[in-house]
């Protein structure tokens, strides 16, 4: 195994000490536009309503939950800046709980790159109610890691932008699969240095099998999901290993259970199942019977 | 042969050993293949699957809410945070509610589990470096844990506690209470253990320094949990991307310095304290009564579309990856495992190392073979 | 330096301390009223939903009904594969009459995969001898349980 | 005094011999038997639990049906094994470890104890020969837990004998003999025990007796979470029973040279000799059962380091203490 085979970049995790909470209320920030609606608690809620609500934030996560989403949770009127910090203070008997999180709010919005500052702005623009907000501010920042790998890669890199429940979502082709995601685990903007979860499936009916990694930056705080398809029949991806080693097991698990060969891979082999086991289970056209008297 | 070699030494051979799959340090059905000269470690190949159950398969042919029981299965040391994790992506494709005390209660039973999991951590790394009694200790505190969980949803080890939009039951009365006498207690017996086993040399001994790697490694291997905190990064999901009501407690997240041995261990030591707090909190918060079960359709259909969310696991990232077409079972639903991770850097760790490095560090990276093999 | 006494003075402080064991099986472990063992049936609550089987995620519940002549649906066999129940539980939550419910016996072991194949009688008869063991419990049979989902 | 060889070597004299050594032979089984029911009972006393409690009252017969358990298991000597050495290895690792007991001076009245003129340095000898049984074992089993085991053991073993030799130099120093029962009225004589005067000594004794006994914290030769058992991974049946017999009978002799060399042996005010040393040698035994319960184990390397870098420096400066004090006092 080749895990010498890379150096990831340097200061990954010697931040000083005053940005790493500002990195995470920059990601807090996203993710809490995401959640807002899907936390807001009905009037039941215990927590009292003199809960603090930093105004930093106000103009993005405010502007974020339209009409349509307002749920009962609109107990807040309106005027009041809505949308909960991401660290909501601690609430209830020792309500001394106040986090710093309030005086970090304004330099975590100083300190997110313009990157990602702007898609939170292009959320703020009032999506038609279908398509959620959240779903459209992921779609958006998409639109700017696309933007990122094209200008490095070509525009054939990446395949399709959209978002995977709020998580901005590219397709990238698969040659470029490993340099794509190289790039961004390097690229100064996105610094994606954290493989967060690596999986594969099988679309029978559409034709292909799919890869997806869910990528985030420790330092930065975006939350990337980044796919790319292979061929069913002859399903072959360029491995990850080498910017990743930490997805050897993943990937010799899809191999094992979906059977994609990731070229490049180290030591390919089944890692769940038997070395002469037959077939691939996860596949959506596996069938153990057939497999046996094949 | 001559027992002299070219080189006018003794001539050695290196030889091959199988640690496991039945071993009583490897916590299960787990085999290392292990390549030592003397007592050196060459080389080690971690081969695992002994305990596939295919869950993942499994799962495409039932409903949501079967699988919660498959989940218990795979962490059984850590059920309760299983069960919420599936929970908890469902609910967020749904866009569920979830009623103030089931909430609070999920907070509860998955902290103290996290303290049952991380208690028995403790009592099997003691029993791989030797010391039995530790283990009987940590057994009877967990046993404490395991016996309230048995009060709230009748089983000890495979939970089956929680459902999409909240809980099977609400706890029976007095349960509270008693979770309250044990947090105190538990402050107690957390003394006891500093006193015999992390002040003892040997044990410093065995675990300082061996099995170190730094911040970089561990984030390029994926590695979350105490296996990513013991290197000094600050890394919990129970902050980093707030789940539930962590939000609302008022705790630490303890880091180590070094990211050997001994800070995994301590770190178990001090995260079970951050859970006393937590669960003490969660107590004073608790609404009196309550739903447990937000409105939930009966049948649990999840839109078309993919979802992935991890918390907090006992050993790390426990996600859970949902691809739906709009059935009520899952089109795909894949594992983040935290200890099948975790595991990956082992083989590096151990090279270099001695037989009984071996076991320390492979019981300090905490596994559960259950969640390995899945 | 010289932790390692600290140590043994910990361990000989738990010398006097009380003994947790239960001699089991002389003693008993007392299971709580929820405790999810193998399940009793009660015959006459049953109207053959079938819920139950839908439920159950390893299909360990195979059941028959005929209807009577008021047309109400009578269970005629109802067995339940002890080699495969995971005891999960979920049985018991999605029967609307509450007739299959789950007891404290827990000794599962037997000399053969057959002993674990239990059918009507044998869950009734478990019924029965929970009902013996634990008459508080028994008055509401159709109890606590949903009044508390609900 | 009673003296072997005081006495002509005929007819009843041997027949004297052969009742003692069966007579001893019994005791120590009865001790061994005992001492692993408190050995269990301890520790589990100290976990919180009952121990042993079902055969018989209070679990007095339990090492009993252990003990039948093994005999009447089966013998297996794996195929691969070295059929010859493999058999023989458990004898020659029990028969020393019972013939030390022969110097070891029970009471006042040893009526079955060789009053051997080199008493302690017969026992340091002797007990070095089972490392050859253990090590024989280990190999003939052609296993490589067993290996390992056996390996560590030995080299444990080498390494701790002479610290543990140089400790006892100081008592032998004290008392001017190595006849383990002049130093036993040496110490009835000078109205203390050696425990007193050679704390250092004792102290490096009890480290390194505790390495020689193979027990927590020194457990590596049988470290069960490592090497499965160590060297005797492949033993079973009474073959097994052997090595446990050894293992336990030399805890009894070495809570008797203990308590010979440091605590007085069988003297003592108001008590008989014989209970006296019954009363030492459990409380020897029974510290080593505490430590267990309590100590993780070491790793081979600062074992090896421990004795050499420690042990070794404080039993010389032990020594020549001793031998200053000695020479000007």
């Amino acid at each position: 195994m080749n895990e010498e085979g890379r150096k990831p970049e340097k200061g990954l995790d010697a931040p000083a000490t005053a940005s790493k909470p500002a990195n995470d209320q920059g990601s807090a920030a996203e993710s809490e536009a995401a959640k807002s609606s899907a936390e807001a608690n009905p009037a039941t809620d215990a927590k009292p309503a003199a809960e603090a609500k930093p105004t930093a934030q106000a103009k993005t996560a405010a502007e974020v939950k339209p009409a349509a989403e307002a749920k009962p949770a609109a107990g807040e009127p309106t005027g009041e800046p809505v949308g909960e910090p991401a660290k909501r203070v601690a609430t209830g008997p020792d309500g001394a709980a106040a986090k710093p999180t309030a005086a970090a709010k304004p330099a975590a919005a100083a300190a997110r790159p313009a990157g990602a500052a702007k898609p939170a702005g292009a959320a703020a623009k009032k999506a038609p109610p279908p398509p959620d907000p959240r779903a459209e501010a992921a779609k958006a920042k998409a639109e700017q890691v696309k933007a990122a790998i094209v200008a490095r890669l070509g525009e054939a890199a990446v395949e399709e932008v959209g978002a995977a429940h709020f998580v901005p979502m590219l397709v990238i082709r698969k040659q470029d699969w490993p340099s794509a995601v190289d790039l961004l685990r390097t690229h100064p903007d996105w610094k994606t240095n954290y493989l967060e979860f690596m999986a594969g499936t099988d679309y029978k009916d559409k034709g292909y099998i799919e890869v997806v990694i869910y990528l985030q930056s420790t330092e930065l705080g975006h939350f990337l999901c980044l796919k790319t398809r292979t061929d069913r029949d002859k399903a072959e991806i360029p491995s990850l290993c080498s910017v990743f080693p930490g997805v050897n097991w993943e990937e010799r698990e899809i191999y094992d259970l979906l059977g994609v060969t990731f070229t490049g891979h180290p030591d390919l082999r089944r890692i769940m199942l038997w070395d002469d086991f037959k077939g691939h289970p996860l596949r959506k056209d596996y069938n153990e019977w057939d497999e046996r008297n094949a | 042969m001559s027992l002299i070699d070219e080189k006018d030494q003794v001539r050695t051979e290196e030889m091959l050993l199988n640690v496991g799959p039945q071993h009583p340090s490897t916590h299960g059905v787990f085999r290392l293949v292990v390549k030592i000269s003397g007592e050196t470690i060459i080389d080690a190949e971690p081969v695992i699957g002994y305990l596939h159950r295919g869950t993942e398969k499994l799962a495409e042919d039932l409903q949501y809410t079967q699988i919660i029981p498959y989940t218990d299965r795979l962490d059984y040391l850590a059920a309760m945070l299983n069960n919420y994790a599936l929970c908890h992506t469902v609910e967020e494709a749904l866009g569920l509610e979830i009623p103030e005390r089931a909430e609070y209660l999920r907070v509860i039973v998955m902290e103290l589990n996290r303290i049952a999991s991380h208690l028995l951590f403790i009592g099997t790394y003691l029993l791989d470096l030797g010391a039995m009694s530790p283990f009987l200790y940590v057994f009877a505190e967990r046993e404490r844990i395991v016996q309230m969980f048995n009060e709230i949803c009748g089983a000890r080890l495979t939970y089956n506690y929680m459902r999409i939009g909240g809980l099977r039951w609400d706890a029976p009365p007095g349960w509270l209470d008693q979770v309250r006498a044990f947090v105190g207690h538990m402050r107690e017996q957390l003394k006891m253990y500093d006193d015999l086993i992390t002040g003892n040399e040997i044990f410093l001994n065995r675990v300082r320094g061996i099995g170190v790697y730094d911040t970089e490694t561990a984030l390029a291997h994926g590695m979350s949990g105490i296996n990513l905190r013991c290197t000094g990064f600050e890394w919990d999901l129970r902050r980093k991307k707030p789940y539930s009501i962590y939000d609302r407690f008022d705790f630490e997240i303890p880091v180590g310095k070094n990211g050997d041995c001994f800070d995994r261990y301590y770190l178990h030591l001090l995260e079970m304290r951050e859970s006393l707090k937590i669960v003490e909190q969660a107590l004073d918060q608790i609404p009196e009564s309550g739903p447990v079960l937000g409105k939930v359709p009966k049948l649990i259909r999840v839109p078309a579309g993919e979802y992935y969310s991890g918390i907090e696991g006992a050993r790390g990232e426990l996600g859970f990856y949902i691809v739906s077409d709009g059935k009520d079972k899952p089109y795909r639903m894949k594992i983040r495992k935290p200890s099948f991770v975790n595991l990956q850097l082992l083989p590096k760790l151990l090279r270099g190392q001695n037989m009984a490095n071996l076991i320390a560090i492979l019981g300090a990276v905490d596994i559960v073979l259950g969640e390995v093999d899945a | 330096m010289f932790g390692f006494l600290k140590g043994l003075g910990v361990t000989l402080r738990q010398l006097p301390k009380k003994k947790i064991t239960l001699q089991y099986p002389d003693v008993r472990p007392e299971w709580p009223e929820r405790f999810r063992g193998v399940h009793r049936f009660i015959p006459e609550l049953c109207i053959v939903c079938n819920q139950c089987a839908r439920i159950c995620p390893t299909s360990c519940i195979s059941l028959s009904g005929t209807r009577d002549p008021n047309k109400k649906m009578r269970i005629d066999t109802y067995d339940i594969n002890f080699d495969i129940c995971i005891l999960c539980g979920l049985c018991t939550e999605v029967c609307p009459t509450e007739s299959v419910l789950m007891s404290d016996t827990f000794e599962l072991a037997t000399y053969s995969r057959d002993n674990l194949y239990l059918d009507m009688h044998w869950l009734y008869e478990n019924e029965l001898q929970y009902e013996q063991r634990y008459p508080e419990r028994v008055p509401q049979p159709a109890g606590e349980a949903k009044e508390e989902d609900a | 005094m009673w003296h072997w060889e005081a006495n002509p070597l005929n007819g009843p004299a041997v027949l004297g011999m052969i009742i003692g050594g069966v007579v001893i032979l019994l005791m120590t089984l009865g001790v061994v038997t005992y001492s692993i029911l408190w050995q269990r009972k301890l520790i589990g006393w100290i976990q919180w639990r009952i121990g042993p409690n079902r055969v018989g009252p209070l679990g007095l017969f339990q090492t009993i049906a252990d003990v039948i358990k093994l005999l009447i298991k089966e013998d297996v000597i794996p195929e691969k094994s070295d059929r010859a050495m493999f058999l023989l290895a458990p004898i020659i690792a029990f028969v020393p470890s019972f013939t030390v007991l022969a110097v070891i001076p029970f009471s006042a009245h040893h009526v079955f104890t060789a009053n051997a003129a080199i008493g302690a340095l017969f026992y340091i000898a002797l007990s070095a020969i089972t490392i050859h049984g253990v090590m024989l074992g280990a190999w003939a089993s052609n296993n490589k837990y067993s290996l390992i085991g056996g390996m560590r053991s030995a080299a444990m073993m080498v390494s701790y004998e002479i610290p543990l030799g140089l400790s006892i130099v100081g008592v032998v120093l004290m008392a001017g003999s190595i006849n383990l029962n002049d130093i036993v009225e040496a110490q009835a004589r000078s109205g203390w025990w050696n425990v007193v005067p050679q704390i250092l000594g004792f102290i490096v004794f009890l480290i390194a007796s505790t390495a020689e006994l193979n027990r927590t914290p020194f457990d590596l030769a049988e470290a069960e979470s490592e090497l499965v058992a160590g060297y005797h991974t492949e033993y079973s049946g009474f073959r097994f029973a052997f090595f446990m017999l050894t293992e336990y009978v030399y805890l009894f002799a070495m809570a008797g040279l203990c308590a010979t060399l440091y605590l007085g042996g069988w003297s003592g005010p108001f008590l008989p000799g014989w209970l006296w040393f019954a009363i030492k040698v459990f409380l020897y035994i029974s510290f080593q059962f505490w430590l267990q319960a309590t100590m993780p184990r070491m790793r081979i390397d600062q074992l090896m380091t421990f004795s050499w870098k420690v042990l070794l420096p404080l039993a010389l400066v032990n020594l020549v203490l001793t031998a200053v004090i000695k020479a000007f006092v």
